[in-house]
C-alpha cells in the first residue's frame, strides 16, 4: 500500500510530463534535420547537424533577440512584482479601494490588446521611447500588474493574517509587519506569479511589435520573421525555440531552491 | 536642386563627423528582401547612407505599419506596400506622390510590366510605388509524371485527349482527376489546395474563377458578379478538388502546409505563387527537385505583388528616393533577380543570362503578361475576409455554393458603396 | 502602575453585529487575569482590542494612565500569545524569539543574554536552530511564550494557547504558566472556554456572556457565588444544579423539601442552584432529606458522580465517594446544607441577593 | 476619535496601491479611456481621429453583425471548454507535484517548457506535428492502424483541436498558481482528519478543496480572461475556419480594426467583451465566495 502511494503521483506525472516531453523531443529532432526531412513521412533518420542552430545566430539576430527578451522580461518582472506585491496587500489587508478597485483593476485586462495598441503607440511616441525596450518593459508592467496583484491576493489571505498580528505585537510597523513577515510568508506564492509573470512577458508579441524596433525586438517579434511569405523555416524555428526554451534550465538552481523552501513553510501552517 | 541638398546635407554630416545618414525600411522576411540585403554595401558606397532593415513577417507588418503611417512622423523612410494594402493606403493619404521625382531623375518606369505597375505602382494616374517584387500565381506541377509515357498512355485512353501542359482549363481537371484516382499511386493526389481562410483559399480560387471565365465584379459598374453560373461553377470544382482529389485536411492548409505536400512528392499539382518555383528545387526543403514545373494557370491567374512608397511620415524622403531609385534601377534590379528575385521589369524576363540560369524564366514572363487582377480597392483586405469566411465554410461546412457567393456578393456590394466605388 | 482598564468597551462589526457590548474592567498590575466565555462570547475580540489587534468601536482602553484607543500594537507593550502560537515559519526558532528585540534595537549582547536566560527557562536551547515546522506541538507553544517573555511587556495577553495541546500537556503548562506568572510578576491576561484552565490559573476570572460580563471575581467567589444561572452552569464539573422551586416565608419549597433561606427576596417563583458536592448521602430518617431515585453512577476514580431524579423528575448530579454501592432505581434520601443554596431569579436568571 | 488607527490603516493601504496605481494610469487607463471615447466616434485607420460623436451606434450595430454574435458563441464555448479542461488536469498534475517525493524538481521544470514557448511557435509546429498527410501524430496512429484523422479541417475537429494545443500549452499556468497554493496549505486539518478516519478522496473534498478555494477563483479567473484573448493560435492554426468553427472574437476583433479599419467599431465590440468578462467574472468571484461561506 505504502508503494502505491508513492507511486500514485508518478502515475499521473510521467504521462503528463511525456505529453510535454514527447512533442519536444520531436521538436529537437526537426532542428536537427532540415525541412525536406522534417516533413518526411516515414520518417527517415538522418544525421544530425547543427547548421540550423548555427544559421539562427549568423543570417539571424537571434542573441539580441534572446538578449531583448531576456532584459525586459526581467526587468518588467523585477518593477511590477513590489508593486504588485503591495496591490494585493492593501487589497488583502486593508480592503483598500474595496471590491470596485479590484475589479477594474482586472478589468483593465480584459480589453482584447489590440484595442490598446493605437492609444498606447501614441503614448509612447509622443514619450519619445518608441523603438526602445524600455517601452516594451513599462507596457508588460502595465500588462502584468493587475495579474500579479490578483493572483498575490490568495497568498496574503489565511493564516498569514496572524503572523502579521504577531509581528505587529512584537513591535513592527505595518510596514515591517508586510515585509519582514507576509512577504517572506508568502514568498512561494509570490515567486510562483512572478515566474508566471516573467513568462508572460517572455511571450508578449504585440505590445513587443508595435513598440520595437530592429535593435530591440523581442524574441516572440523575431520568431514569428520565420514564418516567412515563401513558408515556414520550421527546422530554424525548432531550434531557436529549442534555444529559446533555455532560460527554465537557467531557472533550475533558482527553481530549486523554491521548491524545496515552498515545501518547508508548508510543513509548518 | 534635390540633389545639390542631399549632397550639401552629406557634405556637411561628413564635415561635422556626424554619424552616417540612416534610413530604415520595414520589410518582410522573404528571400527577396535578403536579396536587397545584399545590395545595401552597394549603396552605402555610393551614397553614404546606410540603410537599416527591420523585419517582420507578413501578418504583422499592416498592425505594426499602421500606427507609424497615422503618426506625423514615423520610424520608417521606406516602405513596401502589399497590393492589397494599395487601396487603403492611398485613400488614407499615407503615400508620397512619386511623379515629380521620377521626372526629374528621369526614372525608366516603363520597363515595368503593365499588369503589375496597375497593381502596385499607379493609382489613378498617380505614381504612389514603384514594384518592387511579383508573386502571380502559376501552376505547378510534376513534369516527370506529365512527361511519362505509361501515365500519357493511360490518360489518353480514359479521357480521350493528351496529356500535356494544359493550355485549358478542363483539360487541368481531368488531370486532376487522372492523378487522383487512375494513377495507382499510393497516396499520391492529384492537387493539393490551400484552402485556409481568408488569403489562402480566397487567392487560390481566384484562378479557379478566372479559368471558369467569371470575373469579381463587372468593370463599368463596379456590380459584384461572383454568385454567376461561372462562379458557382468555380467554387463546386473548388469543393471537389479539396474534398474529392486532394489530400486530407487540405480545407485548413495554410500555402506552407499545401506547399509540402507538393514538396514531399505527394501530389501532382499545385496552383501557387511563383516564387515557390525555386524553392522546389532546392534539395533542402523539397523531396522532388528538378522535377517540377511551372506554368500560366489556363484562363490567367492571379496577380499579386509589393511596391516601394515613401510614406507621407518618412523622416528623410529624399534619401529615401535615393534608395528606391538604387534598388530598382535595372542593373541592381537584374542583380537581384540573378540572386533569386521575383523580378517586375519586362526585360529581366528577356535577358538571356537570366534564362540561362532559370530554365523557367520564359513561363513566368507569360505568367505575368496574363495574369489578372483581384479587386483592388480600399477595404481589399476585408472584401478578402469576407470572401475567405464564405468560400471555407462552402468547401468545409457544407454551405451552398450559390448561397455563400450570394453571400459574398452582397458584403462585397456593401463594402463598395462604403468606398463610394458602387452606386 | 500599569492597570488595564475597559471602560464601556463596545465592538461593533461593519455588519452590525455587536461583538462586545459595553464591557469595564479593570486589570491589576501583576495579575493573572482569566477571560472565560464560551465561543463567540467576546472574550477574544476584548483580548485583541486590548492588544489593538482590532479596533475599538466606541468605549476607552486604558493603559495605566494612557488611553490606547489610537495607539499602534506595536506602541502598547502588549505581548501576545495566539492559540496557533503563529510563529515565523521562515525564522529559525532563534529568529523568532528575538524577532521583537531586533525591531525595538536591542542591542545584540542585551539580546543575547535575554534569550539565554528564556531558553534556558523554557529548555529551548537544543531547537534554537530549527525552523518552527521541524517542532512538535509543545515546543512550538514555548517558543510562542518565549517569543513573549522576551519581550518583557507590560503584560502577557494568551489568547486560548493550551487548546492545541493534548490532556496531558496542557495540565503540565497550566502548571508550569502559574510558575512562570509568579516569575515575572506581570499581568496575564488569558483568554479560555476551559473553566479548569480559569480555576486553577486564575486570580481572577471574567466570565462573558454574549458581548457581556457576567461575573468578574476570584475563582472560588465565582464557583460559590455565581452571579447568573450562566456563570452557575458555566462553572464547575459537573456544572451548578438548577431546580425550579417556590420562596415563601423565608423558606424555599423544591421537589417536596423545605429549606430555609436568608434572601431579601419574600416570595414567588426561583430557580434554586447548588453544587454536586452540597449533596451528600444520608441514612433515611435525617433533618430535613430530600428524597431522590437512582439514575445512574458514573465513577470517576477518586470519586463518582451520582445521578439522582429528585420528585418532580429533576435530575441532579452530586458528588459520592467512588466506592458508593448502588445501583439504578434505589429510593434515597439527600443532605442539602442550606447555606449552600443560591437562589436566582427565574425570568432573569440573576442571583437573589441575601439579605 | 476611535478612527484614528482604522484611518492609519487606511493610509497605509492607500499609500500601498500607490505606486502600483500610478504606473496603470499611463499604460493602461489612457488606453481604456481612449477605447470608450473611440467606441462612440468615427475613428478609422483611413481617418485616424475622433471628430463625431455617434452615442452608441456602433454597440447596436455590433450586436446586428452575426459574426460578431457567432464569435462571442464560439469564444464562450471556448473558454469554458478550455478552462474547465485545464483546471482539471492542472489540479490532478498540481496535485500530484505537490505529493511527489522523488524528481520534483524535475517534473516542474518539465511542466515550464511549454509556457516559455511563444504561442507562434507553439501553433506552428503542432500544425505541423498534426498535418494529416505529413505530420508526426498520424503516422503514430498509422502505426497501430488508425486512418489518417483531419484536426483542422473539419470544423468540429478543428475546434477541439485547437482547444487541445491551448491546454497543451497553457495548462501548466494553473499547475503553476495551483501548486502554489497547495504548497501554502497547512498540514494540521490533515492530521486531524487523518486522525478522524478521513482518507485520501475524503481529504481532498472536505479540506484541500476548500482551503484552495481563493488560490482557485483566482486561478480560475486569470486563466478565463487570457482564454477570452486567445488569438495567436488561432491566426497560426486556422485563422478562424474551417467555416467559421474557430472564430474567436478577440481574433474578430482584431480584425475588425486592422482589416477593417474601422477602430471605433472594434473598440464598441471590445468594450462588449470588456462588459461580458466583467460580469462573468464579478458572479463568478461572487458565487464562489459565497461557496466558500
Amino acid at each position: 500500500m505504502r508503494w502505491l502511494r508513492r507511486a500514485a503521483p508518478h502515475l499521473v506525472l510521467i504521462p503528463f510530463s511525456l505529453a510535454v516531453v514527447l512533442p519536444l523531443l520531436w521538436l529537437l529532432r526537426v532542428s536537427l534535420t532540415d525541412r525536406r526531412t522534417a516533413y518526411q513521412i516515414p520518417p527517415e533518420w538522418s544525421t544530425p547537424h547543427l547548421g540550423n542552430y548555427v544559421e539562427i545566430f549568423t543570417a539571424y539576430p537571434f542573441a539580441t533577440w534572446f538578449w531583448n527578451s531576456l532584459s525586459v522580461a526581467l526587468l518588467s518582472t523585477a518593477v511590477a512584482l513590489p508593486l504588485a506585491t503591495m496591490l494585493a496587500f492593501a487589497f488583502a489587508r486593508y480592503n483598500s479601494g474595496g471590491a470596485p478597485l479590484r475589479l477594474s483593476i482586472l478589468a483593465s485586462q480584459m480589453l482584447p490588446p489590440i484595442v490598446m495598441v493605437l492609444p498606447l503607440f501614441a503614448v509612447f511616441l509622443g514619450a519619445g521611447l518608441l523603438n526602445s525596450r524600455t517601452a516594451v518593459v513599462i507596457a508588460h508592467v502595465g500588462m502584468n500588474l493587475p495579474f500579479l496583484a490578483w493572483m498575490m491576493i490568495a497568498f496574503f489571505e489565511g493564516e498569514v493574517r496572524q503572523l502579521e498580528e504577531a509581528a505587529r505585537v512584537e513591535g513592527a510597523t505595518r510596514f515591517q509587519a508586510f515585509w519582514k513577515v507576509a512577504v517572506p510568508v508568502a514568498a512561494p506564492g509570490l515567486l510562483a506569479a512572478a515566474l508566471l509573470a516573467f513568462i508572460m512577458s517572455w511571450n508578449e508579441f504585440l505590445f513587443a511589435l508595435i513598440l520595437t524596433g530592429k535593435r530591440t525586438a523581442t524574441l516572440p517579434v523575431g520568431l514569428s520573421t520565420l514564418d516567412t511569405h515563401r513558408g515556414v523555416e520550421i527546422a530554424l524555428l525548432a531550434a531557436a525555440n529549442m534555444v529559446a526554451i533555455l532560460p527554465v534550465f537557467l531557472m533550475m538552481p533558482f527553481l530549486r531552491r523554491y521548491l524545496i523552501k515552498g515545501l518547508s513553510l508548508g510543513a509548518l501552517k | 536642386m534635390k540633389k545639390f541638398l542631399l549632397a550639401s546635407s552629406m557634405l556637411i554630416a561628413s564635415a561635422f563627423g556626424a554619424e552616417a545618414q540612416t534610413i530604415n525600411i520595414l520589410m518582410e522576411s522573404v528571400p527577396d528582401t535578403r536579396y536587397v540585403q545584399e545590395m545595401l554595401p552597394e549603396f552605402k558606397e555610393k551614397t553614404g547612407i546606410d540603410v537599416q532593415l527591420e523585419v517582420v513577417n507578413y501578418a504583422e507588418m499592416h498592425t505594426k505599419l499602421v500606427p507609424q503611417l497615422v503618426a506625423p512622423e514615423g520610424s520608417y523612410d521606406v516602405i513596401i506596400v502589399d497590393f492589397y494594402w494599395v487601396g487603403e493606403f492611398t485613400k488614407a493619404g499615407w503615400l508620397q506622390p512619386l511623379d515629380e521625382r521620377i521626372q526629374a531623375d528621369e526614372f525608366p518606369v516603363d520597363n515595368y510590366i503593365p499588369s503589375i505597375m496597375d497593381l502596385t505602382g499607379k493609382v489613378d494616374g498617380t505614381t504612389l510605388m514603384l514594384p518592387f517584387y511579383n508573386y502571380a500565381m502559376g501552376l505547378t506541377y510534376r513534369k516527370d509524371l506529365l512527361e511519362d509515357p505509361k501515365h500519357q498512355e493511360a490518360f489518353k485512353a480514359k479521357y480521350g485527349r493528351d496529356l500535356k501542359v494544359p493550355t485549358e482549363w478542363p483539360e487541368y481537371l481531368d488531370q486532376v482527376k487522372y492523378f487522383s484516382e487512375d494513377a495507382g499511386i499510393e497516396g499520391f493526389k492529384g492537387v493539393v489546395n490551400q484552402g485556409q481562410r481568408p488569403d489562402p483559399i480566397s487567392m487560390e480560387w481566384s484562378n479557379y474563377l478566372f479559368a471558369n471565365g467569371g470575373r469579381y465584379y463587372d468593370p463599368e459598374t463596379w456590380q459584384p458578379t461572383l454568385a454567376t453560373p461561372e462562379g458557382i461553377a468555380a467554387l463546386t470544382q473548388y469543393r471537389d478538388s479539396i474534398q474529392k482529389y486532394g489530400p486530407i485536411g487540405a480545407a485548413n492548409f495554410s500555402f506552407d502546409d499545401a506547399f509540402n505536400v507538393a514538396a514531399q512528392g505527394k501530389a501532382y499539382s499545385y496552383l501557387t505563387f511563383n516564387m515557390f518555383r525555386p524553392v522546389y528545387d532546392d534539395p533542402a526543403s523539397s523531396q522532388v527537385v528538378g522535377k517540377m514545373e511551372i506554368a500560366p494557370v489556363p484562363g490567367g491567374g492571379m496577380n499579386g505583388s509589393w511596391g516601394w512608397a515613401i510614406p507621407k511620415s518618412s523622416p528623410d524622403p529624399d534619401a529615401a528616393w535615393e534608395f528606391i531609385k538604387f534598388i530598382e534601377s535595372p542593373e541592381i534590379a537584374k542583380k537581384r533577380a540573378l540572386l533569386g528575385g521575383a523580378a517586375t521589369q519586362k526585360q529581366i524576363y528577356e535577358d538571356p543570362e537570366l534564362i540561362e540560369k532559370f530554365s523557367y524564366y520564359p513561363q513566368l514572363g507569360e505568367l505575368l503578361a496574363y495574369a489578372q487582377n483581384f479587386p483592388v480597392f480600399t477595404y481589399t483586405p476585408e472584401f478578402v475576409d469576407v470572401l475567405g469566411r464564405e468560400l471555407s465554410l462552402a468547401v468545409a461546412d457544407g454551405k451552398d455554393p450559390k448561397e455563400a457567393l450570394e453571400q459574398v456578393d452582397k458584403d462585397f456590394a456593401e463594402l463598395l458603396r462604403k468606398d463610394g466605388k458602387l452606386q | 502602575m500599569t492597570e488595564i482598564r475597559l471602560a464601556n468597551v463596545t465592538k461593533t462589526y461593519a455588519g452590525g453585529q455587536t461583538a462586545v457590548d459595553a464591557v469595564d474592567l479593570t486589570i491589576h498590575d501583576g495579575e493573572f487575569f482569566v477571560l472565560l466565555g464560551p465561543s463567540g462570547c467576546g472574550k477574544s475580540t476584548t483580548l485583541r482590542m486590548i492588544a489593538g489587534l482590532e479596533p475599538i468601536s466606541s468605549g476607552d482602553l486604558f493603559i495605566g494612565e494612557r488611553r490606547m484607543n489610537e495607539v499602534d500594537p506595536k506602541d502598547r507593550d502588549l505581548a501576545f500569545v495566539f492559540q496557533n502560537y503563529a510563529l515565523f515559519p521562515h525564522l529559525t526558532v532563534k529568529g523568532n524569539l528575538t524577532f521583537g528585540m531586533k525591531l525595538r534595537g536591542v542591542p545584540g549582547p542585551e539580546q543575547e543574554r535575554r534569550l539565554a536566560e528564556v531558553t534556558a527557562m523554557l529548555g529551548l536551547a537544543p531547537y534554537l536552530d530549527r525552523k518552527p515546522g521541524q517542532l512538535s506541538g509543545g515546543q512550538r507553544q514555548r517558543v510562542a511564550l518565549g517569543r513573549a517573555l522576551l519581550r518583557d511587556p507590560v503584560a502577557f495577553l494568551l489568547d486560548e494557547p493550551l487548546s492545541n495541546l493534548d490532556a496531558k500537556l496542557r495540565a503540565q503548562m497550566r502548571t508550569e504558566l502559574v510558575k512562570l506568572h509568579r516569575r515575572v510578576a506581570r499581568t496575564i491576561i488569558h483568554v479560555t472556554h476551559d473553566q479548569i484552565e480559569a480555576m486553577t490559573m486564575a486570580d481572577r476570572i471574567c466570565i462573558m456572556q454574549d458581548g457581556k460580563v457576567a461575573q468578574v471575581g476570584a475563582p472560588m467567589e465565582v464557583y460559590r457565588n455565581p452571579a447568573n444561572t450562566f456563570v452557575a452552569t458555566f462553572t464547575g464539573s459537573p456544572p451548578m444544579n438548577l431546580v425550579p422551586g417556590r420562596l415563601e416565608h423565608g423558606a424555599v419549597q423544591f421537589a417536596g423539601a423545605s429549606l430555609p433561606v436568608d434572601v431579601r427576596a419574600s416570595g414567588g417563583d426561583v430557580t434554586v442552584g447548588f453544587r454536586p458536592e452540597d449533596l451528600s448521602l444520608v441514612a433515611a430518617p435525617a433533618r430535613l432529606p430530600i428524597n431522590a431515585e437512582v439514575v445512574a453512577v458514573e465513577t470517576l476514580g477518586a470519586d463518582a458522580i451520582l445521578v439522582a431524579s429528585l420528585i418532580g423528575g429533576q435530575e441532579v448530579g452530586m458528588r459520592v465517594p467512588a466506592d458508593t454501592a448502588l445501583s439504578p432505581g434505589q429510593p434515597i434520601a439527600v443532605h442539602l446544607d442550606p447555606d449552600r443554596l443560591r437562589l436566582f431569579d427565574p425570568g432573569s436568571g440573576k442571583t437573589l441577593p441575601r439579605r | 476619535m476611535t478612527a484614528a488607527i482604522a484611518q492609519r490603516d487606511r493610509w497605509f493601504g492607500f499609500a500601498m496601491t500607490l505606486p502600483g496605481l500610478l504606473a496603470l494610469l499611463l499604460v493602461v487607463l489612457f488606453p481604456i479611456l481612449f477605447t470608450l471615447w473611440t467606441s462612440t466616434s468615427d475613428f478609422t485607420l483611413l481617418k485616424p481621429s475622433n471628430d463625431a460623436f455617434l452615442g452608441l451606434s456602433h454597440y447596436t450595430q455590433a450586436f446586428a453583425t452575426p459574426e460578431f454574435r457567432h464569435a462571442l458563441s464560439v469564444t464562450l464555448a471556448f473558454v469554458v471548454a478550455v478552462v474547465v479542461l485545464e483546471f482539471l488536469v492542472g489540479f490532478a498534475v498540481a496535485l500530484a507535484l505537490d505529493k511527489v517525493e522523488h524528481g520534483k524538481a524535475v517534473y516542474y521544470v518539465i511542466l515550464l517548457f511549454p509556457l516559455l514557448m511563444n504561442p507562434i511557435v507553439v501553433g506552428l509546429i503542432w500544425k505541423m506535428f498534426l498535418h494529416p498527410t505529413l505530420g508526426i501524430v498520424n503516422y503514430v496512429l498509422s502505426l497501430v492502424g488508425i486512418p489518417p484523422v483531419d484536426w483542422l479541417g473539419v470544423p468540429d475537429n478543428a475546434f477541439w483541436t485547437v482547444v487541445a494545443v491551448d491546454i497543451w500549452h497553457q495548462v501548466s499556468f494553473m499547475i503553476v498558481l495551483l501548486l502554489a497554493g497547495l504548497a501554502a496549505l497547512p498540514k494540521e486539518p490533515y492530521e486531524a482528519a487523518r486522525l478522524e478516519g478521513a482518507g485520501t478522496i475524503r481529504c481532498f473534498f472536505w479540506i484541500t478543496l476548500p482551503l484552495m478555494r481563493p488560490v482557485i477563483v483566482v486561478t480560475l479567473l486569470i486563466r478565463l480572461i487570457f482564454a477570452v484573448k486567445t488569438y495567436d493560435i488561432i491566426y497560426i492554426m486556422t485563422r478562424g475556419g474551417p467555416g467559421q468553427a474557430t472564430e474567436l472574437v478577440s481574433y474578430y476583433i482584431y480584425r475588425r480594426a486592422f482589416v477593417g479599419l474601422d477602430v471605433s467599431q472594434a473598440s464598441a465590440m471590445a468594450v462588449i467583451l470588456l462588459l461580458v468578462v466583467l460580469a462573468l467574472t464579478a458572479w463568478l468571484h461572487r458565487y464562489m465566495r459565497s461557496l466558500a461561506q
